[in-house]
């Protein structure tokens, strides 16, 4: 363009065009970055350094921080973790409910990328609707389980509390009303011209490469192959209820959305199933007094589709009342290193943004 | 001598009006904004204080000299084309300059704003800014060429190069440019997009991209006095729209006061009509690239620039 | 693209529509919005249910809460007298606080926005601060989701039926997985051991159970305690009244568990491996000590450890006291007393047997020949019923019928026995009547409920079949011509409280009624015999109702006599308690013999 | 506090001495100017200030997961004159969203040192209040009063948006009483500022002067 | 194991070719154990020869007590949906581990990591020496040697103000005139 020289650019870590708090430094030729390099560590806290203080229940509430936008996929793997280590059985009718909450959580964290995906790209008035209507979601959360964010619900052995009364009635309703408002969203965005503009051919991942590289989630399945955990090694009632995963060819910031598009779709249809079978019984089956509870020595690694993609926690117990190690696999930690420093080359500098928001980068789950 | 104060007198009326009616509908523009995004949004008046909080900072920063200079050349541009756009047709309070050529003097001046903020921007060091800078001038570049020949396209139309001459032909003979040149409209509208730097057109300080561009390093005072230049400049846009297509306001038989006031309503719906345009545009809208934008200007606004210096020669008997 | 989607430039300006509508903004903080039920935010602690447990503040990783003391509670058995408080800048409202509350009392509220500018301002003691938001509390402790186990490990025990052929011992015992199990629902606050007369260091040997350390169990208990086993088997374990689960649960079987422990040694030698205690060089100072019940087989155990020459004189044929004659054997048997006595004669207590003092040896003598003496002569004789015809043969004293029986002697119950009383003696003597081959009916005062006797002991009395008669007071034996019992007359009572308290018994007029039996047994109180005692000594003892006074120290008003046990006014009358007498009056005498060096 | 128990336990007095050594300065500065002449002038300026607020888009922690919910449809702080600035030159607040690591505190510390006065620090959540779950984390600060002046505290973890809210209510109360924005208060302190910052932040290359 | 022929089958392929113990953990699941020289031939060898492509992840345990660390790879073959878990342990003295990034990319974002939090080392690793922490000059955090809370303590300071805290077992303690003895401590509530 006008200027060629190169330039270094830093976006973040105050940048309001950086997910959470990271950096991404730039060479710039031009408008197109030529070199990109991750640097992360701002949100270190040292999860895995403090677990070693803390209890096996005290550490579910520390790791459901991992990642602030979607801490239900966390809090569930490591409950499974421990469950798996211990073979604790859980009862029915909490791997529905559970079920159920995952599959909120991930229509919440959806409706928050469509924010984060069009004000990335400018178009704010639909990151308002989309992120004033996770409210209601949210406020199924608070009913369920007492927090918006923070839900710190679903513990080894089952959840934490029962249904409250009205609660599935408000679910489909809430469920109702979305999908109402998903055909606004969609009209806005993806019927747009000039989104279609900018995310067609931008930030393309190659097919052959992706599972090579690590790329896990929606962006694997926008380059067309078919692979959730869901499906791969079921959990929870997943078995037991009928959902299709979307895939698209591509690979580029427009597949990753319309996959995201329709999951969202799948995942209301899968809670509006859920709340039909919903099996009656106990929702929990009862872990011995938490300050003296130890787990069989062993090591378990456990997997959940969240909503940026495949999330693992392997967990290692010594048979003592704490964990040795408890080791998260997050999507973004391939994403947004090593991935998205092999795709940023040759990419517009308006688009690193863009396509942060379409990987998912999480930085807290790169540094933990 | 009542010739000179009518000037004087005119000249600061404008700028009053100018300031406040530019402020006011970035005010409204917020209002409207929240309405669409289904909420209430701040009060119409929030620029004002906006701009009172940032003229009140306690402490400033600028980056050199140009840093100093960069709103006030902003500021003096806006005043300066200010001066030379006619607010109302045949008042004598609101005439301003009116001189052979302005319409191509003011093609000159509109750019000068940004160039004094192209180079307060340069100053700072930031890369966003220098980053920001080079696609403001690209985006220039793009929205120019159309926007020039749609003024071409007038003046060779209507054999003129004033405005206040193009306003004049509008009154007489009834008929907006809008109907007499709609390729011009059509070319002037779609640059004018470009020129209010809203959505898909805000690729300048897209927050997204360059945290806000060229106004990266400036705040308090310095903010303020741009953000007053910016509201300036956007009633300047919108009066010459109208004036040079919407057959202009103040056209009115009404004598005395009354008739300024029914001018200046007339002035107001307009360019309020005018305006929502590209704010409406902005609200549905993702951001382009640059050379999306560019490619865009120079693809519809162009032809329909063509276009329209074709049917203005047309009109004019010279093409056939 | 084409060159001009129109669709995609014309779709999005529907979004405009959107325009018309009502925002759907929250006016806050003009309009507010539900809160949910089961929010969580700040705390709210019901004072007066807080018992100060601490295991709120042990819970919480984030050491948010601390406990203070606060100057409106008083403590008091089973309540530490301290109330947790918060602090906000460490709390991340993940209610584990509440979910493991024993009683209940902490729970959360719809409360959450604190906004100020003085950082110090976060620390919030629940319940105090905040007394309004009692209104508001949503996220509540749940009983059912609850993480205490409020329900104990059901205790294996014989059947019923089997029971009555024989005086095997009915409680089972826990096995090893029962009683890791149970020792992890304690929750470690420490309230029993106040309750404890001796202070036992209850938390730490559980916490040892539960971490499968049975031997550092042992140990521990042995700290203040020489005689857990007897106490496993037979404690009144106020612990278990003041224990923080049993606020809304059952009690941690804190009695079990220690009973548990003491049967991983089986003998004496095995008992010296495991506690190893420490004893001091010999210090050359005597100390003589009467009767060898649990006071004093306790003073002479701790005093030995202290390197003190120490003489028991028991004056029956074998150690224990009331402990060894006063219990049946299916509760208590013979061995555990038996490798207990062992066990301190090994660590050098020296018993003399069959020395009844005052008679085989004048207390003088040993008052004489000692630097202290330790009087733990218990309570021997029992209070007769008091009413007509009590001197009838057959009309029994519990103490004597289970001493008997305990002693190997057989006692003629013929086919019905009456036991009056409602203490767990009489219990004993009920159920041992019961494993004698006889029918027994037991007559109480009061209601069953009112029963002092552990709900256990009577609800194993009426498994094996006997048959209570609550609010009947005996008014009369019927004797036959040879002055033998032919039957008992009762009158049924009626309950009226005065004044708020207890509920008196009073009797219905014309209610009386009569069962014919066999054999009496009383079972309503003992007293103490001082004949021993020479009368200048005797006269110098201050008593009071028949019990003599003792300080904190165990100390008599005579200052080298020491007294414990039974027969002293000072605290409950129990094994543990006794137990509790000779381990302080060894710390009282050590004190006062060391003080004088 | 009642006699017993007391053995060994710190006063009243000598906690709150404690609190005071802690950290002295710039808590509630008051910054009303003192001529009457003046007075109109500052409730004007601050009515301006208090209702013309410029977040700084920085989400230093996680609570920033709470600001879109504020600053959407749903809550919409804009109506209170609330809007995100995207650089620290435009920005009034600095919103300090939860937990600060040693690694973001430079960075913070860096943005609001460029910020323009009046500016106003709001802290989020427990983790800056005392650490919050965090406490024994060697990678996050603990009390952010010791590393920059707060002017607002706001309890939560994470703290809804309606407390955010009365955040902000609470700043403008405090910034038309004039006892908001210690950014004058700070760069006289300078000097204890620095010696606690420069405690954490190991390899301290920041320029020399304070604004550059 | 009739259950898991799938498995079994990659497992005995591996025993086949290298010297390693391994077993079928579960469905799915295959663990082994190999010596830390072999550990890159077996990954080259899972991901050329039996479709071990993706690289789930790479974990890595202080175990203090015997001296090692312990590294995990878990691979995971999308085809047949297997997840193998190769174990190997090194030395906490000489923590040296063969750098793989050659073999996945992503494998350098773990080593930069271990490199910093445990402190070992990658001959050949690119990427700058500070990943996560800044201006470190400690021992490696994640090492278990490495005490947190004291260095937070040591760093950060504390909010005055809630020194009057009491522990509930010393109050009852103090108030009923217990004494407990030293080894009986350990066991008390902390």
């Amino acid at each position: 363009m006008i200027r060629e020289q190169e330039t270094t650019l830093y976006l973040g870590p105050q940048h309001p065009g950086i997910t959470g708090n990271m950096m991404v430094k730039l060479k710039v030729k031009g408008d197109t970055v030529i070199k990109a390099e991750t640097h992360v560590g701002y949100l270190h806290r040292a999860f895995e350094k403090l677990i070693e203080n803390r209890n096996w229940l005290q550490s579910f509430t520390l790791l459901c921080r991992f990642c602030v936008p979607e801490p239900d996929p966390m809090e569930l793997t490591y409950a499974r973790a421990v469950e798996q280590l211990e073979g604790r059985e859980v009862p029915e009718r909490a791997k529905y409910i559970r079920t159920i909450v995952s599959e909120l959580a991930r229509i919440q964290s959806f409706l928050l990328w469509y924010g984060g995906q069009s004000g990335s790209s400018g178009l704010y008035t639909l990151g308002q609707w989309s992120v004033g209507d996770r409210n209601y979601i949210l406020d199924l959360f608070e009913d369920l389980t007492g927090a918006r964010i923070y839900h710190m619900y679903m513990w080894p052995g089952g959840v934490r509390r029962d249904l409250p009364e009205g609660w599935i009635d408000k679910a489909y309703k809430t469920m109702d009303y979305l999908e109402k408002r998903l055909t606004d969203y969609n009209q806005l965005l993806f019927d747009n011209a000039i989104f279609q503009k900018r995310a067609q051919g931008v930030g393309i991942i190659p097919k052959d490469k992706a599972i090579e590289w690590g790329v896990v989630g929606a962006p694997l399945r926008g380059t067309g192959i078919k692979h959730d955990v869901r499906i791969d090694e079921p959990y929870e009632a997943y078995d037991q209820l009928k959902f299709v995963v979307p895939t698209y060819e591509g690979g580029d910031v427009w597949a990753r959305a319309l996959v995201r598009r329709d999951e969202i779709k799948q995942s209301i249809s899968i809670i509006r199933q859920a709340l039909d079978k919903l099996p009656g019984g106990s929702y929990y089956n009862r872990i011995p007094n938490p300050m003296k509870w130890t787990v069989p020595a062993g090591e378990a690694w456990v997997k959940t589709e969240s909503v940026r993609g495949e999330i693992g926690f392997y967990v290692v117990s010594d048979g003592s009342n704490k964990p040795r190690r408890v080791h998260l696999k997050g999507a973004a930690y391939a994403h947004g290193v090593s991935v998205l420093e092999k795709i940023l080359p040759g990419q517009n500098i308006a688009d690193v943004s863009f396509i942060l928001n379409s990987l998912g980068v999480c930085p807290p789950e790169i540094e933990r | 001598m009542n010739d000179i104060i009518f000037k004087i007198g005119g000249a600061f009326l404008t700028a009053i009006l100018a300031f406040t009616v530019g402020m006011f509908y970035a005010g409204l523009r917020r209002k409207i904004t929240a309405r669409v995004q289904n909420r209430v949004g701040p009060p119409i008046y929030q620029n004002f204080l906006d701009l009172l909080k940032l003229q009140s900072k306690r402490t400033n920063v600028a980056h050199g000299f140009m840093g100093h200079m960069a709103p006030i050349w902003i500021i003096i541009a806006a005043m300066t084309v200010l001066m030379f756009i006619p607010i109302l047709q045949n008042n004598l309070w609101f005439e301003n300059l009116t001189l052979k050529g302005d319409l191509i003097f003011l093609l000159y001046m509109m750019v000068f704003g940004s160039l004094g903020m192209a180079l307060g921007a340069g100053q700072t060091g930031n890369p966003n800014s220098a980053i920001g800078v080079s696609r403001g001038l690209s985006q220039m570049v793009g929205f120019e060429i159309p926007f020039v020949m749609a003024l071409v396209a007038l003046m060779l139309q209507f054999k003129t190069t004033s405005i206040a001459d193009l306003m004049h032909f509008q009154f007489t003979s009834g008929h907006w440019i809008i109907l007499e040149n709609p390729f011009a409209f059509l070319a002037a509208l779609l640059s004018s997009l470009g020129m209010f730097r809203y959505s898909p057109f805000d690729i300048v300080g897209a927050p997204a991209e360059l945290a806000s561009g060229p106004m990266s390093e400036f705040g308090g005072k310095y903010l303020g006095t741009m953000m007053t230049g910016g509201a300036v400049f956007a009633f300047i846009k919108l009066v010459l729209f109208v004036d040079l297509f919407l057959g202009g306001a103040g056209n009115n038989s009404v004598e005395g006061i009354m008739g300024t006031g029914l001018g200046l309503l007339e002035l107001l719906l307009k360019t309020f009509l005018f305006y929502m345009i590209p704010v409406f545009v902005g609200l549905v809208s993702p951001r382009y690239r640059t050379e999306q934008a560019i490619q865009f200007f120079w693809k519809w606004p162009s032809v329909f620039g063509i276009l329209a210096i074709l049917w203005a020669l047309y009109k004019n008997g010279t093409l056939l | 693209m084409s060159i001009l989607d129109l669709k995609g430039l014309l779709v999005p300006i529907g979004a405009l529509k959107q325009m018309g509508k009502h925002p759907h903004t929250i006016n806050f903080p003009d309009e507010e919005k539900n809160i949910s039920d089961r929010y969580r935010g700040f705390h709210h602690n019901s004072l007066e249910d807080c018992i100060g447990c601490g295991n709120c503040s042990t819970i919480c990783m984030n050491e948010a809460i601390d406990m203070v003391a606060l100057a409106e509670i008083e403590g008091g058995k089973g309540d530490s007298g301290l109330r947790p408080r918060v602090d906000y800048g460490r709390c991340c409202y993940c209610a584990l606080c509440v979910d493991v509350c024993p009683t209940g009392s902490l729970n959360m509220t719809k409360d959450f926005i604190q906004v100020t500018n003085n950082p110090y301002e976060f620390l919030l003691t629940p319940g105090k601060d905040n007394p309004e938001a009692k209104e508001k509390v949503s996220f509540k402790a749940d009983l059912e989701a609850s993480l205490n186990i409020f329900d104990r490990v059901p205790m294996r025990e014989l059947d019923p039926g089997e029971r009555v052929k024989s005086f095997a011992e009915v409680l089972l015992g826990y096995n090893e997985e029962e009683a890791r199990r149970e020792a992890n629902r304690c929750i470690s606050c420490g309230l029993c051991t106040e309750a404890c007369p001796v202070h036992m260091h209850i938390p730490e040997y559980i916490n040892a159970i539960a971490q499968g350390k049975d031997d550092e169990a042992l140990k521990i208990i042995y700290d203040n305690n020489d005689l857990p086993e007897v106490c496993g088997k037979v404690c009144t374990r106020r612990c278990e009244d003041v224990c923080a689960i049993q606020v809304r649960g059952e009690a941690v079987a804190i009695r079990w568990l220690k009973g548990y422990v003491t049967e991983t040694a089986d003998n004496a030698d095995l008992i010296k491996q495991i506690v190893t205690p420490e004893i001091r060089e010999p210090n050359h100072y005597k100390v003589g000590i009467v009767g060898a019940g649990p006071a004093g087989l306790t003073a002479g155990y701790y005093l030995s450890l202290r390197g003190y020459d120490v003489t028991i004189y028991e004056s029956h044929k074998d150690p224990g006291g009331m402990v060894m004659y006063g219990i049946p054997k299916y509760r208590l048997p013979y061995d555990s007393i038996q490798k207990q006595v062992d066990y301190m004669v090994k660590m050098g207590v020296k018993i003399h047997y069959n020395t009844r003092v005052g008679k085989d040896i004048s207390f003088q003598e040993i008052y004489d020949n000692s630097d202290a003496v330790f009087l733990g002569v218990g309570l021997q004789d029992a209070w007769n019923l008091g009413i007509e015809g009590d001197d009838a043969d057959g009309v029994m004293s519990a103490i004597d019928f289970l001493g008997k029986i305990n002693s190997g002697e057989t006692v003629e119950v013929g086919k019905k026995l009456i036991s009056v009383g409602g203490g767990n003696v009489s219990i004993d003597a009920s159920r041992v009547g019961r494993r004698l081959g006889a029918e027994v009916d037991q007559l109480y005062r009061r209601r069953i409920k009112d029963m002092p006797a552990d709900w256990e002991e009577i609800e194993g009395a009426e498994d094996e079949g006997v048959h209570l008669i609550p609010q009947a007071i005996p008014t009369r034996v019927i004797k036959d011509k040879k002055g033998k019992v032919k039957g008992i007359e009762y009158v049924k009572a009626e309950m009226i409280s005065e004044g708020g308290g207890r509920p008196r018994p009073v009797p219905i007029e014309g209610s009386e009624t009569i069962i014919d039996c066999d054999i009496i047994i009383a079972a309503i109180g003992q007293k103490a015999d001082y004949s021993l005692l020479p009368e200048d000594i005797a006269d110098k003892l201050k008593m009071e109702r028949g019990k003599i006074l003792v300080n904190d120290n165990r100390q008599t008003s005579i200052s080298k006599i020491f007294a414990g046990g039974d027969a002293v006014k000072y605290g409950n009358v129990d094994a543990i308690s006794a137990i509790a007498d000779g381990y302080y009056a060894t710390l009282g005498i050590d004190k006062m013999l060391m003080k004088k060096e | 506090m009642s006699e017993k128990n007391t053995i060994g336990i710190p006063t009243v007095e000598e906690i709150k001495q404690a609190q005071i050594d802690f950290s002295p300065r710039c808590t509630a500065a008051g910054r009303v100017n003192d001529k009457e002449t003046q007075k109109m002038v500052d409730y004007i300026l601050n009515f301006a200030r208090k209702h013309s607020l410029f977040v700084l888009a920085y989400g230093t922690g996680c609570g920033a997961i709470e600001i879109p919910a504020t600053m959407t449809s749903r809550y919409d702080a804009e109506r209170f004159g609330i809007r995100g600035a995207a650089t620290p030159r435009q920005a009034d607040i600095l919103m300090i969203t939860g937990y600060l690591s040693t690694k973001t505190l430079k960075r913070v510390i860096r943005v609001y040192e460029q910020m323009q006065d009046p500016k106003y620090v709001i802290a989020f959540g427990s983790c800056t209040i005392n650490g919050g779950m965090y406490f024994d984390s060697y990678n996050t600060i603990k009390a952010l009063d010791r590393y920059l002046p707060v002017d607002v505290y706001i309890a939560g973890c994470m703290p809804r948006p309606e407390s955010v809210i009365r955040g902000f209510v609470k700043l403008q109360e405090l910034i038309q009483k004039g006892n908001a924005g210690n950014g004058e208060c700070y760069r006289e302190n300078l000097d204890w500022y620095r010696e606690n910052q420069q405690k954490v932040i190991k390899n301290w290359d920041f320029p020399e002067n304070y604004n550059w | 194991m009739s259950n898991f022929k799938k498995e079994t089958k990659i497992l005995k392929s591996l025993k086949d070719v290298f010297e390693i113990k391994g077993s079928v953990k579960s469905d799915k699941r295959i663990s082994i154990k190999a010596d830390k020289k072999n550990v890159s031939s077996i990954l080259l060898f899972l991901k050329n020869q039996k479709g071990f492509i993706h690289l789930n992840h790479i974990s890595c345990v202080d175990w203090i007590e015997q001296n090692e660390f312990e590294l995990v790879y878990i691979v995971w073959n999308p085809k047949t949906r297997l997840t193998v878990m190769v174990h190997t342990r090194i030395k906490r003295d000489e923590p040296v581990m063969e750098n793989i990034d050659t073999i996945w990319d992503q494998a350098n974002t773990y080593e930069r990591e271990f490199r910093e939090m445990f402190g070992i080392e990658f001959p050949g690793l690119i990427g700058a020496k500070e990943f996560i922490l800044e201006d470190w000059d400690n021992i490696p955090p994640m090492r278990k040697d490495f005490n947190s809370q004291q260095y937070a303590i040591d760093t950060f300071s504390t909010r005055p103000g809630r020194e009057n805290a009491q522990n509930v077992r010393e109050a009852i303690q103090k108030r009923s005139g217990e004494e407990i003895p030293d080894f009986a401590k350990k066991y008390s509530r902390d």
